[in-house]
Formats: C-alpha cells, structure tokens, sequence
C-alpha cells in the first residue's frame, strides 16, 4: 500500500483506464494543458494526446451533451466539470439525455458516461462557489452518484464509474485532492453501491460521505469515545442507490442514528436515509433520527461564517447526545 | 444527373411520409394517439432530400418532430405506428411515444423533446467518428426557433473549432410553435450565424427535393472530406399547426395557401411528369401502393398488444450483462438486423489540437477560478 | 363564489396584480400573442400591451436572467417556463443568481420574481415532458415553492406569491388547468407557507399538494370513508417553507401518516416530510410514516404504464391500511 | 479634447486600482484575505476609460474581477478591502468576498461568479430602463473566455431584437484561465459576433483608456438614445496570473514583457508629461496620495471586527418590512448616500413589439408543445 493524495488516486484511476480501453476519453475545462484546474488530470495530455484528453471551451452545456452523444455511440467520456456549482449550466443534458435516452429509445441505447467534478465547499469561495449538489441529481431515476471520501475509495470508484454501463454522477471532495490515504497496489476497483464501515461501534451509527467522513465525523467519533460512546461510522460511498442492507444493519444494531451531511438539509440525501430509517427500522429506532447538515443559508465568505454554517464536531457530539437522551 | 429512380425512390418516400402523417393526424383524432404529436406535413422534402444524399451508416437525429426521419431511412412503418399507439410492438416498446423515435438499425438516434437539446448530441456523435477514424457523418435536424437556445452556440463553436463531421440542419418552417421567427429572432436566417463560428452557413429552398439533394450531396462530401461542420437552413413550411392541438389561427388563411403551392410533392410529381419520368398512372400507382403501406402500418399498431405492465421498470439502469434491444429482431423476428458496430479496441490517431509546444505543466497546489 | 377553471384563476390574479402595480410584467414563450400555450394568460396582451406581456425567443436560460436583472432594480416579473422540464436550462439563474443576490449582496439588493408554469405529468407525453420538479428547487435555500392543487388556492397563492419579495418557484399543475372550483369573489390574498385542511379526520393523515390532492388522495379518503377510516387530508399548497404546525397538529391527531407525491420517491419533499415528522413526532406515531410517490423510473408514454407509473387511489389505500397494520 | 481635469481623473483612478490590487495581492500572501482572487492588474484602462464615459447613474456590472470597477465609480476603498478580508465593515457583511462586490448606491450591482452569468442579469437591468422610461445605461463586462456560453447567445438575441440599452463589454485578455482564447473559441475575435444578432460590435485597444473613453462616449450617447445595444471588446491583458493561485507558467515570460510595455498607466503617465498636462511631481504625488488611501484601507480593514456570528441567517429571504442595507450608511454614518430610488407608480409607454393586427388570440384548450 502506498499513501498517495486523493487526487493522485484520481488520476490513477484515470490513466489505468485510458491505458485499458481506448474508447475512455477526459473532456472538459484546463483539464489538458493546465493539467486540470485541480490537477487531477496531470500528465494525462502528454500520455493520451489532445483528442483523448480535451481542453473545452466554457461551455458546460455543450460539452456534457458531447459527451452524451459520444457515449451514445460506443465511446466512454469523462466529462470534468471544474467544480459541479458550473454543472448546473449543464443539468438538462445530464438529467434530460444522458439519464433518459436508454429509456426513450426502448433500451436500443446507453449512455456509459461519467461527470465528475468537485462538490462541496472549496475553502472562502462564497455562496456560487460552495453547493453540495448531490440531491439535486439522486433525485433522478437513471443516474448512480458516487461521493468517495477517501484515496482508496476515490480511486476504485471512479474505475468502477468509469466501466459502468450508465450515466454516472461523480462528486469528488473539493477539499479532499490534498488529503492523503493508503491506496492497494495494482489493480483494483470497488463496486457501485457497497457503504463501508469505516469505524466500527454500537451505541450510534453515523452515517455520511465525503469529506464530512474525515472532516468531522472520524473525530467526533474519537471524542465521543473519550466520553465513553462507541460509534459507528458507516461511509455511504455511493449515494444512489445506496446500500440499504448496510444502513438497516447499523442501525439494528446501534438503534440510534445521526446522519451528517455537508449540504443543505431539505429534501437531501440525508432526508432520504432518515425516511428510509424510520420506514424500515421503525421499530429497532430508540430515538428519532437526527442530521447534522450545512445551515439552511447561502455559504457566506467570512471565515467564522463560513465555519458555522458547516456541520461541525460539535453538532455532532450534540446530535449523539441527542439520540442518547443524554 | 438525378436518375429516374432515384426520383422514383423521393417520390415515393414523400408519398410515405405524407401518408404516415395524414394517418397519424387521423389516429389522434380517434385518441389511439395521446400526448404532443408533431406532423411533418409540408416540410417533406427536407428529409427526403438529405437522406438520399447520405450514406446509409450515416446517422441522423432531430427533435420532437421525428416522425418522418427515421421513416425515409427504411425503419418499418408499422412498428413507428406501435410506438404511436403506445403499443408493446412500437420501437421503444411504447415508453418513447411520438416525440422519441429511435431506430438505431437504421443509424436513427432519436427524436428529442427539448427544444435543441439534440445539438450537442450530434456533435457527441461526430466526435465519436472522428476519434475512431471512421467517415460515417452525424446529421441533426432542428428547428428555427431552436436557433436561439444556448445549446446552438456552445455546439457550433467546438463543432467548428474540432472540425466535427456534422451537418446540422434548421428546418425554417417559419414558425416556433405560434410564434413567427422574424418576432423572437434578431437574425431571422439563421444560416447566417454559422459566422460566429468561422463555420460554413448555406441555405436551401426546403421545398425542392431536388436542391436539397444537391445542395446535401456537395455538403455531406465535403464534411466526409474532414473541411469541418456545415449549417444548412431549409426553408420550408408546415402545412398544419405546431402540434394537433394547435389550429394555427397565427397564421392568415392565404399564407397557408400561398405555402401549399409549394406542396414538395405536387412539385416532384409535375416535374417527373414534364421529364417523362414517369407516367401518371404509375404515380398513382405508387401513391396507392404506399397507401396500402400505411394502412397495414395502422392495422399492425391496433392489433398489437400494450406493453406488458412490468415494463414499468425495464430500460432504466442497463444490468451487468444486459444487453440492447434490437426491435425488429425483437418485434418481426427479423434474421438481417445490421447493429451499429462500435470498435472497443482501436488506435486514435487524431490530433485535435496541433502539438506545438510542450505543455508548460503549471504545477499548481491549489485551486481553481 | 364562482366556480371557475384553475387557468382562469391564475389569469384573473395576472390580471389583477398587473393592473395594480405597474412593475408587474410577465414575460414567457407563447404568453402574448399566442395567449399561452396553456392559456393562463388570456387576453394579457390586449390588456397591458407588448412590453409587460412579452413573448420570449426559446432561450429559458436567457429571459429568466433578464428577469432576474429586472427584479434588482425594481420590477417584479413574472417569468412563465412553459413547462418546468425546460426550466432546467435557467437554473442556474434561478438557484445561483435569483437565490443568492440578497445574499452575495450583503442585503443590498432584493429579487422579487415569480417563476411559474405547468409542473407534473402531463398526459402520455413521456419521460421528457412529465417531471415534477419540485425538489429541486426546494432544496436551495433563498428560494419559495408553491404548488396549489384548487382554483382557489392558485389565484391567493399567486398573488401572494407576486407581491412577495423574494424568488418564488410557482408550480402549477399541468392537468389541473381545467379543473374547476369555486374562488371568492372580490379581492384576496393566501399566505405563502400554510397548509390546508382539506378534509378532517381522525385515522390518518394524508398529506398532498398540487394535483394529487384531487386526482387521488381526495378520491382515497372517500373509499377509506366508505371502510370506515376517516382519513384527514392535509393540502400543504407551499412546499417551502412547509407549514410545520399543520402537520405536526395533524400527526398528533391521528398517529399515522401517508405522504403522497407526484414525483420521485429519492431525495423529495416527501422524504423532507417524513423525516420531519419521525423527528419532531416521534413519540406520536402508531406507524412509520409511508409514501406513495410515482415509481422511480422515467415516465412512460404508454397509457398502461403512464398510470401504473403514478401515484393511485389503491397504492394509497394500501399504505393507509398499513400504516393501519390492517 | 480630454480636458486635464479628465486626464488627472483617470490617472489617479488608474494609480488607485493599481495600488488597491497590489495591496490586496499582498494581503493574501498573509492569508488575510482567502479563497479565488482575481487581479485587474494590467486591465486599468477598460474600466476606468468606461467609467469616465457614464453618466453616475449609469448601471454597472461584472464577473468575480470585480474588485476595480465599483473601486473607480466611487466606493469607499476601506469597505472594499474589508469585503476581501471577510469583515463586517465590508459593503457585503463579508458574506460576498472577493467575487461578489456589490454597491448600489455608487449603481454597481454586482460581481458574479458564475461565468456569463451576468449577461443575463444585464439584460434585465436595461430592460426595466426601458420599462420605465429612464435614459441610463447598463454597462457589462465579462471577459473573453465567457463568449463560449449560451448566456451570451440567448441574451445577445433578446438584447438586439428588443433594442435594450446595455453595452456589453467584453474585456478580452486573451486568455480564459490557462487557456489562450484562440484555442477555444472558433472566433477569437468575440466583437465579430454581434453581426450574428445584428448587433453593433466594435473593438478597441483596452490598453489605451483615452482611446476606451472616446469609444464609450459614442457608444453609450448612442445606446441612450434608443439605438440598441453594443458589444465592445476591449483588447487588453492581466499581468498577473488568473487568480492568486495560479502561477501563469502558460504564458511565455516573452509574452508578458511585451505586454507589459504596454502598461496603461505608464502610457497615459507619458501623455500627460509629453502634453504638459502634469509635471512629474504632480503626479507622484498623486501616487503618493492613493498609496496613502490604499493603506488606509488595509488598516480600516484590518481593525474592523468580523461579522457576528448571528449574522449566519441574515440576508436569506427578506422578511416583511425588511429593509435593504445601505452599506456606508450603516459602517461609516454617513448621511449623504443617495440611494437609487424605483419608482413603484409609472406608467410603461413602451410598446416593445408594434401592434399591427390585434393579436387572432388561438383559443385552445389543449396542451402546448
Ligand atoms: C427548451 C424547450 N423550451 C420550450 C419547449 C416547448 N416547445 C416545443 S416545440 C417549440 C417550438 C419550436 O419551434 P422550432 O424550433 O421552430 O421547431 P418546429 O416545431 O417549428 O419544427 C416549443 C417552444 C421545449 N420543448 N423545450
Ligand atoms: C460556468 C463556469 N464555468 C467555469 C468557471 C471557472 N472559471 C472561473 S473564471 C474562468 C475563466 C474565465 O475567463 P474569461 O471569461 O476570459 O475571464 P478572465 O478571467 O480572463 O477575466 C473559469 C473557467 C466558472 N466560474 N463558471
Ligand atoms: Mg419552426
Ligand atoms: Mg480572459
């Protein structure tokens, strides 16, 4: 095992595949000359050449399309998206193409497509720059959204996405690239829709993904268990479909949850755990499902701001408190 | 220089087409059609005129108004019907409906119901050729009042800058739903636009079958030449409203009549008649003939069942292993289906842009904008 | 009272706000000359001329952003997406820019705008053209979502909605245009952000909006009524911000729960709700709270599968009897 | 023709956004100030030879390299760099940083951070103009790199055709992040593009302001008396990288001496000595004052406190009776903001489309598409 960064186990993932099958291509802003505004395609361009590693023009609402209608033809595109706050721009040809043309021609077509791009907050980037879009697009039947929080799950993730036969919505950590991890050697992917524990407990399960995994709940966890509190942490890795036996499991066990989540709370992925929870666990619940997630407000620049309308430790250590009656 | 047949053939392609449509018209009238239904009546020879000029693998998508497309490329009439009627026998098994045909067989790829929301796919497709070193060309249709879409813009400027073998096609028939294109466009010939893009821009009276083929013959040889993606506007006219609902008072009843005159068909047919082409009763001949065509088409389409109720959730997520539909393996048993083939090992050999320096590799730590 | 058509009620609050207020205009595809493609804005035209009846170029992205400039300095538009499927393409302007103005701006600048058109399905017009959007825009904080299922409720929610000073995402039902019901005569006004008893009851709740409410779960109570459940029906009419007493009040009242929705089951206001109500009436409820969504695929054209697609009187029935453990 | 008095104007200004970027480039290497930060350095003229043009009431905007325009139109320096350093003090609370400068009371509404994001917006700006029958103009900056996205397609058609009052102003410095325009866009030239929305375009040497203020001067007497809209480019170039985090190594060092010999300041500093319109000592002390006005405006913001925390909620949706903030009202005391005032009672006299025969009102009752 090598401890490599997160965006260096992107980029891996990358070159492995474009090494592997020559219909995989990298499209989208800075991503070949720059070498990716966050480099995580670095070096690709001099490995691949500019037709497979293509720097677009500012236009995410193009060149997402492109990508759908080359994936509609038997090529597999990675369409970066410099950050997914741009990919709005874009939402039509992701949500009304490429999720629905396998569906509209009566199966005669796919669409093996990935978007990737980093999510979240991005460190005193504003309201526009910082937007954890993933409910937007789990809400629409036809994609599978991926958010690895690690190196290890980034990189065996994204070569997963990348074989997967449909469209695929891949939210990358815009302030994990730098976060280091143990990636396996050689060869290796990690399957679509399998949550991994990444912490082992039984009084609470806490439930996230992303950055929120390293960020905070990790060390919530660590406190909590220097007040005595074992909890457990179980790391959705894939949004969409999410892995229903995993979470059912948890909570059997632990009979309390807190979901965390960076982004906005209402009708988000957590809203969704938390309904799935209380629907097919209702009886195993000792105390409501709680969530800790972004504030309901625009992201404000300021840094103390900025840090309060982030889930924190402490909303955290409050919640397990909560679900503990404590 | 245009054969006899190949006059006979857009003859009786026309003949087809308006034939499907008037049924089609006829059939919503009965509500054994539901929904939006867009006909193609009057702007016949746009199709016809292209797909004569196009080789057969090359492919073809266009927007909602998709009926005729895939028609004159061969796709079965009575299965097009189906997938009117909602029927399990129809293309897309019923779950597309009127605005999306597809006929993949037939290098049909689709008919969209976001107004330009096919452009970029278009350019997808053509990129896809390119890459693989393949001449097939990607020809999309779509219509004026798309022009104004932001879809337009984005496509044509990589389109032109990566030289994409793509033709597009604005089908002006004057109107956008009730709404004129002169009121909502500053630039109401839209072939002009193509400018903006150092991109080639030609026009074409969409009502002369026989232009059109020229005019797509010189285009198509030379985007398969690699001179890069071409904007044609046919000017035509629907003779019917936007949709069925639509009883197109915008427009003024000599208008209309004035548009008819131009009728593609009565226009080929004087012509073959003048050139001896052909006489009037084998004309009539083929009129009947494709008459029966789509009246087996409608009967197919009543008789054939709905689609079974568990359909509900086929063709969402493609499994591990599943794979495509071939329909009219599927729906007539048929032993000849040619499926697109998509190369999974290859070399690509293309340069899209000139490597002229060494990238600098900016070897940056931190973000982006 | 007078028994009119939903199309006719929003026209006549149009009317009404336009000739009250001079800033008001309403600009759209179809909505002067053509007097909309649905018809709700009849005889504007002729009414208050072409520069506040304006009809639009296909380009959604474009005129919703004029919009937005407009509402900054003053105006109060009334942008019409002809169907919200299309409003895709402008979400950008209305999640990034309509949302965040007031607060990128530090509170200097408003936006007074209404977005409004036919949401839901529309009748056998397939996957592109039948999704009930709603969620999408409700998860973004800054912004209003109504979604009025009566005539009544259509013409006070719209006017509210144009007097209000903030983004409001208006939501009306597609097949609901010509359904008829009584509106008061004479002027008036309904609060954005409460609920509406549309049926007491003692058994269980059924919580709905737009369409649903009297396509199905009206129609539901009525065949529970004739089993002897009595079933209260709760018309939320504003998703966001929902009305919380109300549906608090009404789970405490009857201890079971079915949310019913038109659109997707994953990431919904539905989920929002049932994660609500779990939370804040944990102690209250006899069941978990269940849902009837449409399914999780893209909308068929078919008529057979359009219908089973969609939320119906029996998959109703059956979550009331199992909320009822019957 | 320029007065001195003009020629002094534009000097100090140019000196001022000079310094105040230079300051602020250094306070981010202390980490006072945080995130993306885009420096105008280099650009000066566009902005300053635009706003000498304006009347004071004209509306301006732009994207996120926002920190110079509202600078020259009047704002208070201090409260700008307290915007940068996240602090209360700031004109947005610190909620906007660096890419979200507002301030409406000097009519500048706003940095945006989304790519053509603004042009839209602008569009709106100049239609309520029009709507209420006012003569200001709205002025849009964007830069070259934005030319690519739909926004400015969709926006430039209803602009023209609807003949808003809104000059567009692309400030075109060759380069969209890394990328040299050339390689993206079809048409480098992005002016060009107008004919495509039979716009008025129009290019000018943006490192020249004298030259940038005769073009505006026409243009906007031109815009503002109902001629339609214009889109100017602005040939000029950014010094620096494209935000603080990047280190610019795709630009050959070549390629930034030459342009910086075309430094706008030194340029119009040549000018004024050659014309005797200054003397060497004049202007140093010029520069000697806006050094002291910039270093005022790092110690006001330095000191000033940050926000409260309470402040999270606020300026999320407006609450009944709420009013707008009025930023050097509320951080200064001061008494003399004039804040624009729109009118709530007028009468639209504007008849966007002529009214030739009333309108056939199609009375249907079915759906649309
Ligand atoms: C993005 C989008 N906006 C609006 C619509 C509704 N709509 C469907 S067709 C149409 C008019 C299109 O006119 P044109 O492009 O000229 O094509 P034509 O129907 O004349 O063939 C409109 C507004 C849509 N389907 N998609
Ligand atoms: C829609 C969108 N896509 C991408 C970005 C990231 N981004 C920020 S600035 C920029 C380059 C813009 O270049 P240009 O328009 O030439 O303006 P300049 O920075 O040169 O002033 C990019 C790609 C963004 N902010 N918005
Ligand atoms: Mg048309
Ligand atoms: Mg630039």
């Amino acid at each position: 095992m090598a401890e490599i960064a997160y965006r260096d186990a992107l980029n891996q993932a990358l070159s492995e595949e474009m090494a592997r099958d020559p219909r995989v291509f990298l499209m989208g802003e800075e991503v070949a000359r720059y070498n990716g505004a966050y480099k995580v395609s670095q070096g690709l361009l001099d490995k691949y050449g500019s037709a497979r590693v293509v720097d677009a023009p500012i236009s995410e609402l193009g060149f997402a399309g492109l990508g759908v209608g080359a994936a509609m033809v038997g090529l597999r595109p990675v369409i970066e998206m410099m950050t997914w706050n741009f990919a709005i721009l874009a939402m039509d040809q992701i949500v009304n193409n490429a999720a629905k043309v396998r569906h509209m021609s009566g199966g005669q077509l796919r669409c093996p497509i990935v978007f990737r791009g980093p999510g979240g907050a991005g460190g005193r980037l504003s309201s526009q720059h910082s937007q954890a879009l993933e409910a937007n697009y789990a809400h629409f039947p036809g994609l599978k959204v991926i958010a690895p929080g690690t190196p290890a799950d980034a990189k065996g993730l994204l070569k997963s996405a990348i074989r997967d036969e449909n469209p695929v919505v891949f939210i990358e950590g815009e302030l994990l690239y730098g976060a280091r991890g143990e990636v396996p050697d050689g060869e290796y992917t990690i399957p679509i829709g399998k949550a991994d524990l990444k912490r082992l407990g039984s009084d609470v399960t806490l439930i996230t993904w992303s950055r929120m995994l390293t960020a905070q709940v990790l060390p919530a966890a660590e406190l909590l268990a220097q007040q005595g509190i074992n909890a457990e942490v179980l790391d959705l890795r894939t949004l969409k479909p999410f892995d229903t036996e995993a979470v059912a499991a948890s909570v059997r066990k632990t009979n309390r949850v807190v979901i965390v989540e960076e982004g906005w709370p209402f009708a988000s992925i957590g809203s969704e755990l938390a309904d799935f929870i209380q629907r097919e666990c209702f009886d195993d619940l000792d105390a409501p499902v709680r969530r800790v997630t972004g504030l309901e407000v625009n992201m404000a620049y300021a840094a103390n701001l900025e840090r309060a309308i982030q889930p924190s430790t402490e909303r955290i250590i409050e919640a397990v408190n909560a679900v503990l009656y404590r | 220089m245009h054969s006899p047949e190949l006059l006979l053939t857009m003859y009786r392609k026309m003949v087809l087409s308006r034939r499907f449509e008037e049924k089609a018209g006829q059939a919503y009238g009965q509500k054994k059609i539901q929904g939006f239904c867009h006909l193609y009546i009057g702007q016949e020879a746009v199709v016809v005129g292209i797909n004569e000029a196009l080789r057969p693998d090359d492919m073809v998508m266009t927007g909602y108004r998709d009926h005729v497309h895939p028609l004159v490329r061969g796709s079965d009439a009575g299965m097009l019907m189906a997938e009117l009627f909602g029927k399990d026998t129809g293309y897309s098994k019923g779950k597309g409906g009127s605005m999306h045909f597809f006929d993949i067989e037939h290098h049909f790829y689709g008919g969209y119901g976001i107004v330009g929301g096919q452009i970029p796919l278009a350019a997808g497709m053509a990129f896809a050729s390119k890459y693989r070193n393949e001449d097939r060309i990607t020809v999309c249709s779509f219509g004026d009042a798309a022009a104004n879409q932001g879809a337009f813009h984005e496509t044509f400027n990589m389109a032109s800058k990566w030289k994409l073998p793509v033709l597009y096609v604005v089908e002006n028939n004057k109107y956008g739903m009730g709404t004129e294109i002169s009121r909502v466009s500053a630039e109401p010939d839209i072939h002009k636009r193509a400018a903006a893009y150092k991109m080639r821009g030609v026009s074409v009276d969409g009502m002369d079958v026989l232009k059109v083929y020229d005019t797509v013959k010189e285009l198509a040889a030379s985007i398969r030449a690699g001179e890069g993606p071409v904007l044609l506007e046919a000017f035509t006219y629907r003779f019917r409203g936007h949709s069925m609902s639509d009883a197109a008072t915008y427009r003024s009843k000599e208008e209309v009549e004035q548009e008819r005159q131009r009728d593609p068909i009565i226009k080929l047919r004087e012509l073959m008649l003048k050139k001896k082409v052909a006489t009037e009763a084998q004309l009539d001949a083929i009129d009947e003939a494709e008459k029966v065509v789509v009246d087996e088409a409608i009967a197919f389409a009543d008789q054939s069942p709905e689609p079974p109720l568990e359909d509900v959730y086929t063709h969402g997520l493609v499994a591990d292993g599943e794979p495509d539909e071939r329909p009219r393996a599927r729906v007539r048993g048929a032993t000849d289906v040619k499926w697109p083939s998509y190369p999974t090992d290859f070399k690509v050999t293309w340069d899209l842009e000139p490597r002229d320096e060494p990238s600098p590799a900016a070897k940056l730590k931190k973000g982006a904008a």
